[in-house]
């Protein structure tokens, strides 16, 4: 069962590069990036995931003593957050451009956006 | 090397018996050639008479100072070669200056009259000396194949390029010319000869009927007699290079005499038979048959 | 005299005058008849001062007699035979030539149309001097048969000197033989200076042949 | 043949068809139809071959009469197309572009007739005649003899006489000349 | 020592400060950014100094703690210059685009300050995911200045930037997890130490972080998206993302490789490697300037990539050989994109505009020759170590990839220099120049050839006072207003001022160094002085002809393989700038420059290789190489017989000086191809006596017979006077190599006296034909004529020139002639011998041609008034005259030593002399008596013949005989043109081009390769994303297997 979520993880990975791969509509692409992106928080998140372990805070129902062995590894969830942040921010960026590759081009398909080649 | 008189004097002796000899070879064969053609031909003397007759014309024009040392780098290739040209061996005298310089200063100094020729008559700026000179050049490039692998043959076989050693290796009698021990290098010589002789088939450079008569059609009078001069004189030194490399050289004048004239009759003999070739052909005649034996006169020697 | 007639109707455009642009850019009149021929007028030349060494020259001259190859009519197939075993013209030191500058003897063989005369003056002047005219046929002695023509000269010891002249319609190789022995004789009598005479009358052959030559654009002598 | 010039004759207003030989024919056209008239007969009829352009001075008429030669080569057949042009204005239309040696004609006849090609090539250069400047000297107006008189410096010539007589004086001089004494 | 967080705190503080900024305050935004860099920089780079000057690094813990429990800093010697370098650019990026940023706003000023800081903080941090979040900030800045700076096609660029980089961080945010989850920790070092290959599953975290990092650094084929960048976006951001950036992602690689084994080194220099070639090979057939940078610029990331792998190799070499190539590219690469954006012109061909601008034509010339590795840059320390390295560990094949490589980044590159020195240009446009634009590349410029001397010291057994002579081209250079009278006096002055010190010791010491200095720098004194005749300044002649004859001043002086080089190399550079000179010679000094390269590689490889032999740089080690002989050897002879236009190597020369100007042809003819002799000779001298290099010097010895014929065939069929001469050239040249590879006392005595003789003759005859050039202003032979009337002195020159080559006695060409037939026959070399006889001969066609239709026949129209040559071509002229007189006269003077000199090699069969007479093994000669003779007889006949004809009338150029008529036109009777069409018809098929057709087809094969090969970045974001996976996915299948 550990595994589950990491499978499901980078299946969700492999489905952003298949959307990114197969759909010519930039948004549709965009969407492709962001699932990528979600599937690579999970792998991330469920790596670090102790069977039976708790969530990492230091509290009265896990004492400092028996923390190692508790608790999940705090650091990717740390990790992630800033992971997401990061998606987040490119992802938006992305949109912009896609805001502007509309205006220049009226069209969204990447293959109309071909003019610098070779 | 000190100034010495008598030998001087022995060269322009030479020099002499060389250009009348070689007027008289003209003369001979110009009566022949009547002879074939069932004519009486011209009198025995008639080549001294022209060659008076065109220093004695009065009134000369020149294009240029080029024009005017063309004649004189001539006849100094001719001279030249005759000076450095052992005629006789056997008399120390005789040998001219010839020890100032082997087999390939001659083969080179024949240039020098050429050249001069070649500029002289160039700046004459008529067409058809360029077109002569052209042809001449062209032509003279593929004679000297033959004749430079016959040579090195030579040099290989008395391992020596002194003129005057291989003619003195050939002495001793009639079996020792190079004519019989290195039958191949005399036969490639000899095509080479009919080409440096310049009569048909390869009179392309003059072509009387065609370029009226090619590079010398501006000279005149004196010009042209110094030009007549050094022909008697060029002919006879080559049919003397011949003699000294292939036919054992000259004991005496009289040796020397005989055996110029049957080398330059090779030529006119051949001359009678044969028409004239156009340029291409020569040049590809020279760079086939003769130079096939050559190689052969190497390749037996090497 | 020295003036050569500029009729613009006739004259021949490349010896026209021309501005030419040279390399360095300026620009300069060339003058093709000034500039590209030699404007100097002939001369007389004396024979040698020693009259023994003349004689003897004289000898060699009338022995060695070198004919320009140039056949101006139909006389000009007279010649030929002239060459062959039958008559044989070498054994008297006669041989052709193909360029003036080397021959002696001018065959001016027959009739002379003005447009050849032009060509025959400047052959002359070429060839070097002392120089011998043989004439060949009544059309050079005063016309012949065209005597009438608009385009035939008639006289040609008016416009170039002759030393002899060969009549007959026209002459067989034998009188042209003949005319050779002539030739030699005057020359070895001293008396074949027809060049001298040439140059010394210089002005008048050359009105002779202007007055004729309508088109004139060469020098007045060519070299 | 005959079919054809008589069908010719109608369209290019030929005159004069006189039926030489089998082979032969002369016809004379006007000077504004023959251009038409030889183009037609190169490019329809067959006449590919041009033979060669003459002129005669008709001073009398005050015309010259050119003569235009074609040949058919299949046929072996010859055409003769005479023209008249009017002598004092000799101009005639040059038919260079039809065969290009007839420019060497037209040069020939402008320079020995003053018959003029307006745009044939060359025309104007001279061809025989270097440095002419006087009227033509086909022109039968133009005195050959005179001008050779004036010009060529003509030798006084010999006395002429009847060679009949003559030669009698020569071979038997004894004889007849006693008896031209007498008669004389 | 301020700590080094607070270049990240300077930076990001400020970025934040600016906000709270006015809206129309953006010029003071700029130069606050511009302020903070600055400060940035000046952080950096102080301790950069204190680290050289031998400080401990530092570790700065972000939150105090140590590693794994905080972020860590380190400043270490490379991350204190590397962080300079990018601070530096960053300053003069932003001062450079200082109005574009201004213009923009706020916001783009905020992100390009991000974007420094960020580069800086992924040069100094040790922390992998602190890496990976800087490296997304940095590619989120990058993406934000490309669309905020927007430029037309640069949003299409940016967003295929983003998809990919997108992609490409994410497999870097997994790879870190991975080796997170496997080591517990993410401080680099504690993964490197934790060795993750051992993990089942650990490599696969190796490899998403290796592969992550090499695809940002663009690795061929998956980098479309960058080149697209590259082409795109304004020029500044190009030249910060192709120097900043990529020396920021290349120290990331650096530092991460650590945590791979051997095996990853492999794979990543060959990655490299197919990078390295593959981008330079497309780049051939780039029309665009900035794309054109791109491929170069990827083609160089493969480079540094391939050293990288190559460090297990390279040892203590690496950081040397990676800091001079990275530094060069870095400096370079951001010149020429500034360049470019100065220009506003992305069209090669328009670069021709850049004339205007010479300061920046030198510029562009600088950063080029940085790039392709020429001296006295820091690419050619860097890359001499990497080849001498590779050969001696062994590694032949990537040796020859790296130099193919550089060969083709070469062309395209020394092609569109080309373009820019001597492109046809009709538009009126100049560019205006701001200040702000202008000082970033000046600086640039100059830091390269700094940088140049600075790595020279490092290099062992370097002469450092070689850049005192470079150091005064410099001077010439800057001293470029003056009128060029002067500039040549300075120039002849130091010449002078090198042979007085050089000529006395070598004279005594190495006679064969004597000689060849004298031919090298008497011969540039001479050709010098026929510079007076030109008037104006002659701008940038006189560094570049100085360049030249350093390089060959120290080819003479070198005494390792490295000053060797140098020299060759320096050279090599100032002969290209002197042929590119000419007219129309844009052609042939491209193809001399590739020629020159290859041949330049091709002696580079064999240094190497004997290097790995012997470890040893000294030139007369070359002497004790045993092994690999025969290819060491050949690959020498082919070096040095680019140089000497042998067959098959020849199709530069002709162009090349045909087109130079009068006073370079003899400069290039008559004493660079010497260089190639003079190698060729210490090559010989080295090796000659080995049996295995016998057997290459036979084929040699062949090879000059046929270069001899050949060359001289050709120039018989030549119409333009200084083709022919360089015709003429070529097959001197091959009997120089003919005589050279006989390997015996004549042969080499042969060698010398036509190399000494070629020297004069062909200096007399390229100065007086260029000099008479001048004067009619055509090159063509057919359009001159009769000159002889206007132009004594050149006639005389050229007479005595022809005689002297054609080597017809008395003159001294002879000597060379007579010598060679004792060679030839003593050496059994009869056949070739023949050939080169033959040759020998055919120069007659073309040397009569040359002075015929030149200065005899008829005069033409326009030559009229043409004055004879100028006295500055003169005087040099008849200097070599008399020089070639007393050759001529005295032949013993040179002669004996040489036989001296010869016999310290060969001993056996010289010549014997006794008084002026020479005795050789056949033959004899005594050039004296000859003379005389020959003087004698030829006054003797002439005063014959004045006696004769002294009243000959002078008669004009018309009065032929004509056949009756007169000549009409000049033009038409002089008979110049085709004048061997008989000859040709004979034997032209022998030198029908099929050489040219030869290296045309291979060129055409190459451009048709890269025409395909480029086909594969076909402009779809997409199918780049496509290959990045599957560049990734190859990367897995190599690992596995």
């Amino acid at each position: 069962m550990e595994y589950v979520s990491l499978t499901i993880g980078f299946i969700v990975i492999i489905a952003g590069l298949w959307a990114i791969m197969t759909n010519r509509n930039i948004l549709r692409m965009i969407i492709g990036f962001s699932i990528f992106d979600t599937g690579l928080h999970i792998v991330i998140v469920s790596l670090a995931y102790v069977k039976g372990g708790t969530a990492p805070i230091l509290d009265s129902a896990v004492g400092i003593n028996e923390a190692i062995d508790k608790i999940v590894d705090p650091v990717p969830q740390a990790l992630v957050l800033t992971a997401i942040v990061i998606g987040l921010g490119v992802t938006a960026l992305m949109l912009a451009y896609a805001m502007k590759l509309h205006k220049e081009k009226k069209s969204l398909d990447i293959m109309s956006f071909r003019d610098l080649k070779w | 090397m000190d100034f010495d008189i008598k030998r001087l004097g022995f060269t322009l002796l030479g020099l002499l018996i060389v250009l009348n000899w070689g007027l008289l070879m003209s003369s001979i064969m110009r009566k022949l050639g009547a002879r074939v053609a069932k004519r009486y031909g011209i009198r025995w003397f008639q080549p001294w008479l022209d060659l008076v007759k065109n220093y004695a014309l009065r009134s000369q024009i020149s294009h240029g100072i080029m024009f005017y040392l063309g004649p004189v780098f001539r006849i100094g290739g001719g001279v030249g070669l005759f000076l450095f040209m052992p005629m006789i061996i056997g008399s120390e005298l005789w040998l001219n200056y010839s020890f100032h310089g082997d087999l390939v200063l001659l083969m080179y100094f024949q240039f020098f009259g050429m050249l001069g020729m070649a500029l002289g008559s160039g700046e004459g700026g008529h067409p058809y000396s360029a077109i002569g000179i052209s042809r001449g050049l062209s032509q003279f490039t593929t004679i000297e194949v033959p004749m430079t692998l016959a040579i090195i043959s030579l040099a290989i076989q008395y391992d020596t390029l002194s003129l005057i050693d291989i003619v003195k290796a050939q002495q001793g009698g009639f079996q020792n010319w190079t004519m019989w021990t290195n039958p191949v290098a005399t036969i490639a010589g000899m095509f080479s000869l009919l080409g440096a002789l310049s009569h048909s088939p390869f009179n392309l450079v003059k072509a009387p009927n065609e370029i009226p008569i090619g590079p010398p059609t501006e000279y005149h009078s004196t010009f042209l007699g110094v030009l007549q001069t050094n022909a008697a004189i060029l002919h006879v030194v080559e049919a003397a290079l011949f003699m000294n490399l292939f036919f054992g050289g000259a004991t005496n004048w009289f040796e020397f005499i005989l055996k110029t004239f049957f080398i330059y009759f090779w030529s006119v003999f051949v001359g009678v038979v044969f028409p004239r070739f156009r340029i291409e052909q020569s040049v590809a005649w020279f760079l086939k048959i003769p130079l096939v034996f050559g190689v052969l006169a190497i390749i037996l020697y090497m | 005299m020295s003036e050569t007639k500029n009729n613009n109707k006739f004259e021949n455009p490349h010896y026209a005058k021309r501005e030419v642009t040279g390399p360095d850019g300026k620009q300069f009149i060339v003058d093709p008849i000034k500039d590209y021929f030699s404007d100097e007028r002939p001369k007389v030349y004396e024979p040698n001062s020693i009259p023994v060494v003349e004689k003897f020259l004289n000898w060699a001259r009338a022995e060695s007699l070198w004919v320009l190859g140039f056949g101006t009519g139909c006389g000009s197939i007279e010649i030929p035979p002239l060459m062959t075993p039958r008559f044989d013209a070498f054994r008297f030191g006669i041989q052709s030539r193909p360029t003036p500058r080397q021959s002696n003897v001018f065959i001016i063989s027959g009739y002379l149309a003005v447009k050849t005369l032009k060509r025959v003056i400047r052959s002359y002047e070429q060839m070097p001097s002392p120089k011998y005219v043989l004439a060949l046929g009544s059309c050079t002695i005063n016309g012949g048969m065209y005597f009438d023509s608009y385009n035939t000269i008639n006289r040609l010891d008016h416009y170039i000197p002759v030393d002899v002249y060969v009549a007959g319609c026209m002459p067989r190789p034998e009188a042209l033989l003949a005319a050779f022995n002539r030739l030699k004789e005057l020359i070895k009598e001293g008396k074949g200076e027809k060049a001298n005479e040439y140059a010394a009358n210089f002005d008048w052959y050359k009105e002779n042949q202007k007055k004729i030559i309508k088109d004139w654009n060469m020098p007045d002598y060519n070299w | 043949m005959k079919q054809v010039l008589e069908k010719l004759s109608a369209s290019f207003e030929i005159e004069d068809i006189v039926y030489q030989r089998d082979d032969l024919t002369f016809l004379s056209a006007k000077k504004e139809n023959l251009i038409n008239l030889i183009t037609h007969l190169r490019d329809i009829e067959g006449f590919s071959h041009f033979v060669l352009l003459s002129c005669v001075d008709w001073i009398e008429d005050d015309k010259f009469q050119l003569t235009y030669f074609l040949n058919k080569p299949e046929e072996k057949y010859d055409l003769g197309i005479r023209c008249m042009i009017d002598r004092k204005e000799a101009s005639m239309d040059s038919a260079h572009h039809l065969w290009k040696q007839i420019a060497t004609y037209q040069r020939e006849i402008k320079e020995m007739f003053g018959v003029d090609f307006p745009g044939s090539p060359g025309v104007d250069e001279p061809f025989i005649l270097e440095g002419w400047d006087n009227i033509p000297p086909m022109r039968r107006d133009f005195d050959t003899k005179q001008y050779s008189a004036d010009t060529f410096f003509p030798r006084e010539r010999p006395k002429t006489n009847d060679p009949k007589e003559y030669m009698k004086e020569q071979m038997h001089p004894g004889e007849w000349g006693e008896y031209r004494k007498e008669k004389k | 020592m301020i700590s080094p967080i607070h270049i990240i705190s300077i930076g990001l503080g400020t970025a934040f400060a600016l906000g709270f900024l006015n809206k129309k305050s953006n010029g003071l935004a700029v130069s606050l950014m511009l302020v903070a860099i600055a400060l940035m920089a000046a952080v950096s780079s102080s301790w950069f100094i204190k680290l050289y000057q031998g400080a401990e690094a530092i570790e700065v813990y972000t939150a105090g703690f140590k590693p794994p429990y905080s972020i860590n800093l380190r400043m270490g010697l490379n991350e204190a210059l590397l962080s300079s370098l990018i601070n530096l650019a960053g300053f003069l990026g932003g001062l450079y685009m200082f109005k574009n940023l201004k213009n923009t706003g706020k916001h783009a000023i905020m992100v390009f300050l991000v974007f420094v800081m960020g580069l800086n903080v992924i040069i100094l941090t040790r922390d992998a995911f602190n890496l990976f979040v800087f490296m997304e900030v940095v590619s989120i800045a990058t993406a934000g200045l490309i669309i905020l700076i927007q430029d037309g096609k640069s949003i299409q660029a940016g967003f295929k930037y983003m998809i990919a980089t997108g992609i490409i961080a994410g497999i870097f945010l997994l790879g870190i997890i991975f080796a997170y989850y496997f080591s517990g920790s993410l401080n680099i070092d504690d993964i490197s130490n934790s060795n993750l290959l051992a993990f089942k599953g650990g490599s696969v975290a190796v490899l998403m972080i290796i592969v992550s990092v090499v695809l940002e650094l663009k690795p061929f084929p998956a980098n479309g998206w960058a080149l697209d960048v590259y082409e795109a976006s304004d020029p500044g951001i190009a030249a910060l993302i192709s120097a900043a950036s990529a020396t920021a992602m290349y120290f990331v690689l650096f530092k991460l490789m650590p945590i791979a084994d051997l095996q990853w080194y492999k794979i990543i220099s060959t990655a490299g490697l197919i990078t390295f070639v593959g981008s330079n090979l497309f780049g051939l057939k780039q029309t665009g300037a900035r794309r054109l940078l791109g491929y170069s610029s990827i083609g160089q990331l493969g480079l540094l990539m391939t050293i990288l792998g190559l460090k297990p190799f390279l040892g203590d070499k690496f950081e040397y050989i990676a800091i001079t190539i990275l530094i060069s590219h870095y400096l370079a690469k951001a010149g020429l994109f500034w360049i470019a954006g100065l220009l506003k012109k992305d069209k090669l061909k328009d670069w021709a505009l850049l004339r205007k601008k010479p300061l920046f034509l030198v510029l562009f010339g600088t950063f080029v020759f940085s790039l392709i590795g020429f001296p006295p840059f820091p690419s050619f320390f860097g890359k001499w170590e990497l080849i001498m390295s590779l050969s001696q560990q062994g590694l032949y094949f990537t040796l020859a990839m790296i130099l193919t490589g550089s060969f083709l980044e070469g062309i395209y590159l020394f092609r569109w220099l080309g373009y820019a020195i001597k492109m046809e240009s009709n538009e009126s446009w100049t560019f205006k120049l701001e200040w702000n634009k202008v000082i970033p590349p000046v600086l640039f410029g100059i830091l390269v050839y700094l940088a140049g001397y600075y790595s020279s010291t490092f290099a062992e057994n370097f002469n450092g006072l070689y850049f005192i002579a470079l150091a005064f081209i410099l001077i010439i250079y800057l001293l470029d207003f003056l009128p060029a009278a002067v500039k040549n006096i300075l120039s002849i002055l130091s010449l002078a001022l090198v042979s007085w010190y050089m000529l006395p010791g070598l004279y005594s010491e190495d006679m064969l160094r004597f000689i060849f200095t004298l031919i090298f720098l008497v011969g540039g004194i001479l050709t010098f002085i026929a510079g007076f005749a030109y008037k104006g300044k002659r701008e940038g002649f006189y560094p570049v002809a100085l360049l030249m004859y350093a390089g060959l001043a120290i080819i003479i002086r070198a005494s390792t393989t490295l000053e060797f080089f140098f020299g060759w190399e320096l050279m090599t550079a100032g002969s290209y700038f002197l042929i590119i000179r000419g007219k129309k010679s844009m052609a042939h000094g491209l193809s001399y420059m590739l020629f020159s390269m290859a041949g330049a590689y091709a002696i580079l490889a064999a240094f190497g290789l004997s290097f790995a032999e012997t470890a040893s740089i000294q030139l007369s080690s070359l002497a004790a190489v045993g092994g690999n002989i025969t290819v060491i050897f050949s690959l020498l002879a082919i070096g040095f017989m680019t140089k000497t236009a042998s067959l098959g190597l020849h199709i530069w020369l002709p162009g090349a000086h045909a087109e130079a100007e009068s006073d370079v042809s003899p400069m290039v003819s008559a004493i660079l191809l010497k260089a190639g002799v003079f190698g060729l000779m210490i090559l010989m001298i080295a090796m000659g006596n080995n049996p295995e290099a016998t057997r290459v010097a036979y084929v040699l010895g062949w090879l000059g017979a046929l270069t001899a014929l050949v060359g001289n065939l050709a120039a018989a069929f030549q119409e333009d006077a200084k083709r022919l001469l360089a015709y003429s050239s070529i097959s001197q040249l091959g009997y120089i190599l003919f005589a050279l590879a006989m390997m015996s006392h004549l042969g080499w005595m042969t060698a010398m006296v036509y190399s000494i003789n070629h020297f004069l003759y062909k200096s007399i005859l390229f100065l007086t034909i260029g000099a008479v050039v001048l004067k009619v202003g055509t090159h063509y032979m057919y359009k001159m004529g009769g000159l002889i009337k206007n132009m004594p002195l050149a006639f005389i020159a050229v007479l005595i020139g022809i005689i002297a080559l054609a080597g017809v006695p008395p003159l001294s060409g002879f000597a060379g002639k007579w010598l060679f037939y004792n060679a030839v026959i003593d050496k059994h070399w009869y056949f070739q011998g023949v050939i080169v006889f033959f040759s020998g001969i055919i120069a007659f066609l073309y040397l009569f041609k040359l002075i015929y239709s030149v200065f005899l026949g008829q005069l033409k129209d326009n030559l009229r008034h043409v004055k004879d040559i100028s006295i500055w071509f003169a005087i040099p002229i008849y200097i070599l005259i008399i020089g070639l007189m007393i050759f001529s006269a005295k032949p013993d003077l040179v002669l004996k030593p040489l036989g001296e000199m010869i016999s310290v090699w060969y001993p056996n069969a010289g010549l014997s002399w006794e008084g002026g007479l020479a005795t050789a093994p056949y033959g004899y000669w005594n050039g004296t008596g000859v003379m005389i003779t020959i003087g004698i007889m030829f006054m003797a006949l002439l005063g014959w013949l004045l006696l004769l004809s002294s009243k000959a009338v002078k008669v004009g150029q018309f009065n032929i005989v004509y056949s009756a008529e007169a000549p009409q036109r000049p033009e038409t009777t002089h008979v110049s043109y085709n004048i061997y069409a008989g000859y040709n018809k004979a034997l032209g098929w022998m030198v029908a081009p099929k050489i040219t057709e030869f290296w045309d087809t291979m060129s055409d094969w190459a451009h048709s390769l890269a025409e395909y090969g480029r086909r594969l970045y076909s402009g779809n974001g997409q199918v780049y994303t496509t290959y990045v996976l599957a560049y990734i996915i190859a990367f897995y299948l190599i690992m596995i297997f």
